[in-house]
């Protein structure tokens, strides 16, 4: 029986088949884990954009705000998440803050995070060259050039534009009325 | 076949007599590669070591079932499937080790020792003396990479798992050629030297 | 248990399991191409790892090379000495119907026998020297003693003696024949492990030219053959050839050798030993080639200890059997 | 990544055998001699063009939507295995030239860990099919190159007058570490890391 040609392809299948088995239960069983860890992994990452000094964070509203410290524990910044209405969807913006009030950095979520604005236009405002414009600004600031700020609009994607400062902002005034530590 | 050793010596040749790394000179890319640090070096030895137990267990006691003309592809398999299940156990649990482990992880599947261990020890021999054989070949598997690996941090970054060892003047510029994969080579050079010195393996 | 997942992997990893099992089922019915049964044997032995750790092709590529006897038993990694064992027992069935074999050096020049024609520097390997006029000892036709044998040994069995000599240790020495088709001299031979008496020496000149080179080179005289009670000696281009059926390591050419070119490798030899029963007819003094043995006719003989080598020409010549051989054989490192 | 990019780094930077370690069973038993290493790197470079191809469409076709990717590990191998297999049949009978020259290396490369790497770096790497074919030239030229280089080194060293207990396998180990180090330059030559 050992040797029949028959048992040659079954014993095959038959391993593969309980491989199969088992594998798809490991997987099952460690999928909720990974994935949760591959979303803190993200989460981590869009904070790190934004304050590339801090070595952790500590969560202070969740989802909303996030108080940047360094190695040894200390406060070095914030971090908040705001949206507004932009062209064609939402805006996401995160704003990293140094403990002068001052921008550290700008992030807008990418495409692939869902942004939908039109691509070639307001899909710009992902780029450094319009978000660089943001670093060191203080609250007041942080309007478009045609509305009183310091910030100059992507030309074609005023209204993109606007929804990342008026985000920004709101981020700040938010992180304004927050008691200083 | 030579005279059926006793079971103790099936374990304990495999940590030094017949040890994997340094006698038998298989199972050499886990070795050099995943070293930079004790903790790493033991992780690799703990996953390869998992899946060489299990597949070796396995293959042992479906020795009988197994066609010889098909028996090497149902041994990938059954090492492919304990590989998976390490690896994904590792990505869920062991996060910061699977980062420093990486692409080794799976690729234990092609481990030379595994399969070797498998085709010429366990489709032939019973199931505890598979078991012990495993266990040796792991231990000796350990052993090394122990050593790789502390000797690759100590020198390469002056800490011992992790906590600092040598003085921080050192440690300011430790030798980084240790970390580097030269360092690997050269180490791995001199333990092979010292072992022909020792007889070890004759 | 989420079944729709274990249902897509079960039959996602099945259908490649079928598909390869039938692809081998074709690769198997078609290609039983007749192998050698010792290289199918062999084969089965390696682990099919197909690593390569043994320097040959993958395990095919390593049968064969063993089979064909090119190859050392002991190269697979992986299989570690199991299998280096049982490929050793495969091919020493082999061997073994022909009797296990040891390398030996038929070769006595060292240091202190056989001087230098000029200072080599240079690499030290036999193959390197020999290529250079012969090599730079006195005799051509000897041991160059650099060690190459000793460096493609793969059991470690052979080291240089303080004579400038390899030393074959014969309890590692497996008999492979490496060093035996590496020596660039061709000096060193495969002798049945049982053999004790062979000569050392390679040089094929004659008398005066053998001796201005070496003091223990044969120089062809021809004593040997003449004594070898069994004529398993015949000259060969001033060689003495043995055929080894017919030797019976009698040891009677070792001490006829004027120059001392022939080996003994038991470590001891008896000595003869007439007891009572002897009659004193004498035909043992005219059978030992050595005058070892004095007496009056009719009257008990005796053996002269020191004179005596334990050849055992008197034994059978004694009708009465009054004579026997005490003390055992050893061997000991050619 | 641009192309250039991707073919000098797993060419030169990421040397798969020198710098990522990957595939060194047979790195110190086939390098004994230059033309077996020639053999084998052609033999490599054939098998793993086709493995990263047949790896890449595998999971990208079928692995990935049918949301089977855990089975990664154990079709790729089987796979490479089956189609090692398929290769040294085809080419035994319709190209024996071919066949004697890099067709005993085959079997040796199914458990060669430099093929699998390369499939499931391409998957990691999340590369493109062009840039996997790249990335798979790159490396087999790397093996390549790191093996025959290595060869004539070792070819040397078995001459060379080397203490007993540094000879054979220690001494190709340091001589692979220096080689190591010179593949270590080219990181900061051309940027990539």
């Amino acid at each position: 029986m050992k040797e029949s040609r028959v048992w040659m392809v079954a014993s095959l299948v038959l391993t593969c088949a309980v491989a199969a088995f088992a594998l798809s239960q490991v997987y099952a069983v460690t999928r909720p884990k990974i994935d949760y860890q591959r979303k803190v992994k993200a989460v981590q990452e869009a904070l790190a954009a934004v304050m590339p000094a801090a070595a952790s964070f500590h969560e202070q509203e969740p989802g909303e705000m996030w108080f940047a410290l360094d190695a040894q524990g200390n406060r070095i910044g914030t971090v908040l998440k705001a949206a507004k209405q932009g062209y064609a969807g939402p805006v996401p913006v995160t704003v990293g803050i140094g403990l002068d009030g001052r921008i550290v950095a700008v992030r807008v979520a990418s495409a692939s995070e869902g942004l939908k604005e039109t691509p070639g236009l307001g899909l710009k405002a992902t780029e450094p060259s319009f978000l660089s414009g943001f670093v060191g600004k203080t609250a007041p600031e942080v309007r478009l050039t045609r509305d009183g700020g310091a910030i100059d609009a992507i030309t074609g994607a005023t209204i993109t534009s606007r929804a990342v400062a008026d985000g920004v902002s709101e981020a700040m005034e938010r992180h304004l009325e927050e008691p200083a530590p | 076949m030579s005279q059926p050793e006793s079971r103790i010596r099936i374990l304990t040749s495999g940590i030094i007599k017949e040890n994997p790394t340094l006698v038998l000179m298989i199972g050499l890319c886990p070795t050099l590669a995943t070293t930079m640090s004790a903790r790493d070096g033991l992780g690799m030895a703990a996953a390869a070591g998992f899946v060489l137990i299990g597949s070796n267990l396995v293959v042992s006691a479906a020795r009988r079932l197994v066609p010889d003309a098909v028996r090497i592809p149902i041994f990938i398999i059954i090492i492919s499937t304990f590989v998976t299940i390490i690896d994904y156990v590792m990505q869920a649990y062991q996060p910061s080790l699977y980062k420093v482990l990486g692409v080794f992880v799976p690729l234990i599947v092609v481990n030379c020792i595994i399969l070797g261990r498998a085709e010429a020890f366990a489709y032939r021999r019973g199931v505890l003396d598979s078991l012990l054989d495993a266990v040796g070949k792991t231990l000796g598997f350990a052993l090394v990479l122990f050593v790789m690996g502390a000797l690759r941090e100590l020198i390469g970054s002056g800490t011992f798992f992790g906590r600092p060892v040598l003085p921080s003047t050192y440690r300011a510029a430790p030798m980084l050629f240790m970390l580097f994969p030269p360092g690997a080579f050269f180490l791995i050079g001199i333990l092979k030297a010292l072992v022909n010195k020792s007889g070890i393996g004759k | 248990m989420d079944w729709p997942l274990v249902i897509k992997s079960v039959i996602g990893l099945s259908s490649l399991g079928l598909i390869l099992g039938i692809m081998l089922l074709v690769a198997w019915l078609k290609l039983t191409v007749k192998v050698d049964e010792r290289e199918q044997a062999a084969r089965a032995a390696l682990p099919g790892v197909n690593c390569g750790a043994c320097g040959y092709p993958g395990c095919d590529g390593y049968a064969a090379a063993v089979v064909a006897g090119k190859a050392p038993p002991n190269r697979c990694a992986p299989g570690g000495p199991q299998v280096a064992a049982r490929l050793g027992q495969i091919m020493g069935q082999e061997v073994a119907s022909s009797d296990p074999q040891v390398a030996v050096l038929i070769c006595r020049g060292g240091k202190a026998e056989s001087g230098q024609r000029f200072q080599y520097r240079g690499a030290t390997d036999c193959r390197q020297a020999a290529l250079l006029l012969g090599g730079p000892k006195a005799c051509i036709y000897g041991c160059v003693g650099l060690g190459h044998c000793v460096l493609v040994c793969p059991f470690k069995a052979i080291t240089i003696g303080d004579n400038g000599l390899p030393l074959v240790d014969p309890k590692k020495c497996t008999g492979c024949g490496k060093c035996v088709q590496e020596c660039p001299k061709s000096v060193l031979k495969l002798i049945p492990r049982t053999k004790l008496v062979f000569l050392a020496c390679a040089s094929h000149d004659k008398g005066k030219a053998v001796k201005d080179v070496c003091k223990v080179g044969c120089i062809g005289c021809g004593l040997c053959v003449k004594n070898c009670p069994t004529g398993a000696l015949r000259l060969e281009a001033n060689l003495p050839v043995m055929d080894f059926g017919k030797c019976i390591d009698c040891g009677i050419c070792v001490h006829k050798c004027p120059t001392k070119s022939f080996v003994d490798r038991a470590s001891g030899r008896p000595k003869a030993s007439i007891n009572p029963r002897c009659n004193g007819c004498g035909e043992c003094i005219k059978a030992c080639r050595f005058k070892a043995i004095e007496g009056e006719p009719g009257q008990q003989h005796r053996v002269l200890a020191d004179k005596c080598v334990g050849c055992g020409q008197c034994v059978p010549v004694c009708k009465p059997r009054a004579i026997d051989l005490i003390g055992a054989l050893g061997h000991r490192a050619a | 990544m641009n192309p250039a990019k991707i073919f000098l780094g797993a060419f030169l930077v990421n040397n798969i055998l020198l710098m990522r370690f990957i595939g060194l069973c047979p790195f110190f038993g086939v390098s004994s001699s230059v033309s077996t290493s020639v053999g084998m790197s052609a033999a490599v470079l054939f098998v793993m063009l086709l493995a990263a191809w047949v790896s890449w469409l595998l999971y990208h076709l079928l692995l990935v939507p049918f949301g089977l990717v855990f089975l990664r590990t154990a079709v790729f191998i089987l796979v490479i295995a089956a189609l090692v297999q398929f290769v040294e049949m085809f080419l035994k009978r319709y190209a024996r030239a071919l066949y004697s020259a890099l067709g005993i290396y085959l079997p040796l490369i199914t458990t060669n860990c430099a093929i699998l790497g390369v499939t499931f770096l391409n998957i990691d790497y999340k590369f493109s099919l062009l840039q996997a074919t790249i990335f798979a030239l790159g490396t087999a030229a790397g093996f390549a190159l790191a093996i025959v280089l290595f060869a004539a080194i070792r070819e040397r060293l078995d001459d060379a007058p080397i203490t007993p207990a540094l000879r054979g396998y220690p001494i190709a180990f340091i001589g692979a570490s220096l080689v190591s180090l010179a593949f270590l330059g080219f990181s900061a030559l051309f940027g990539i890391n």
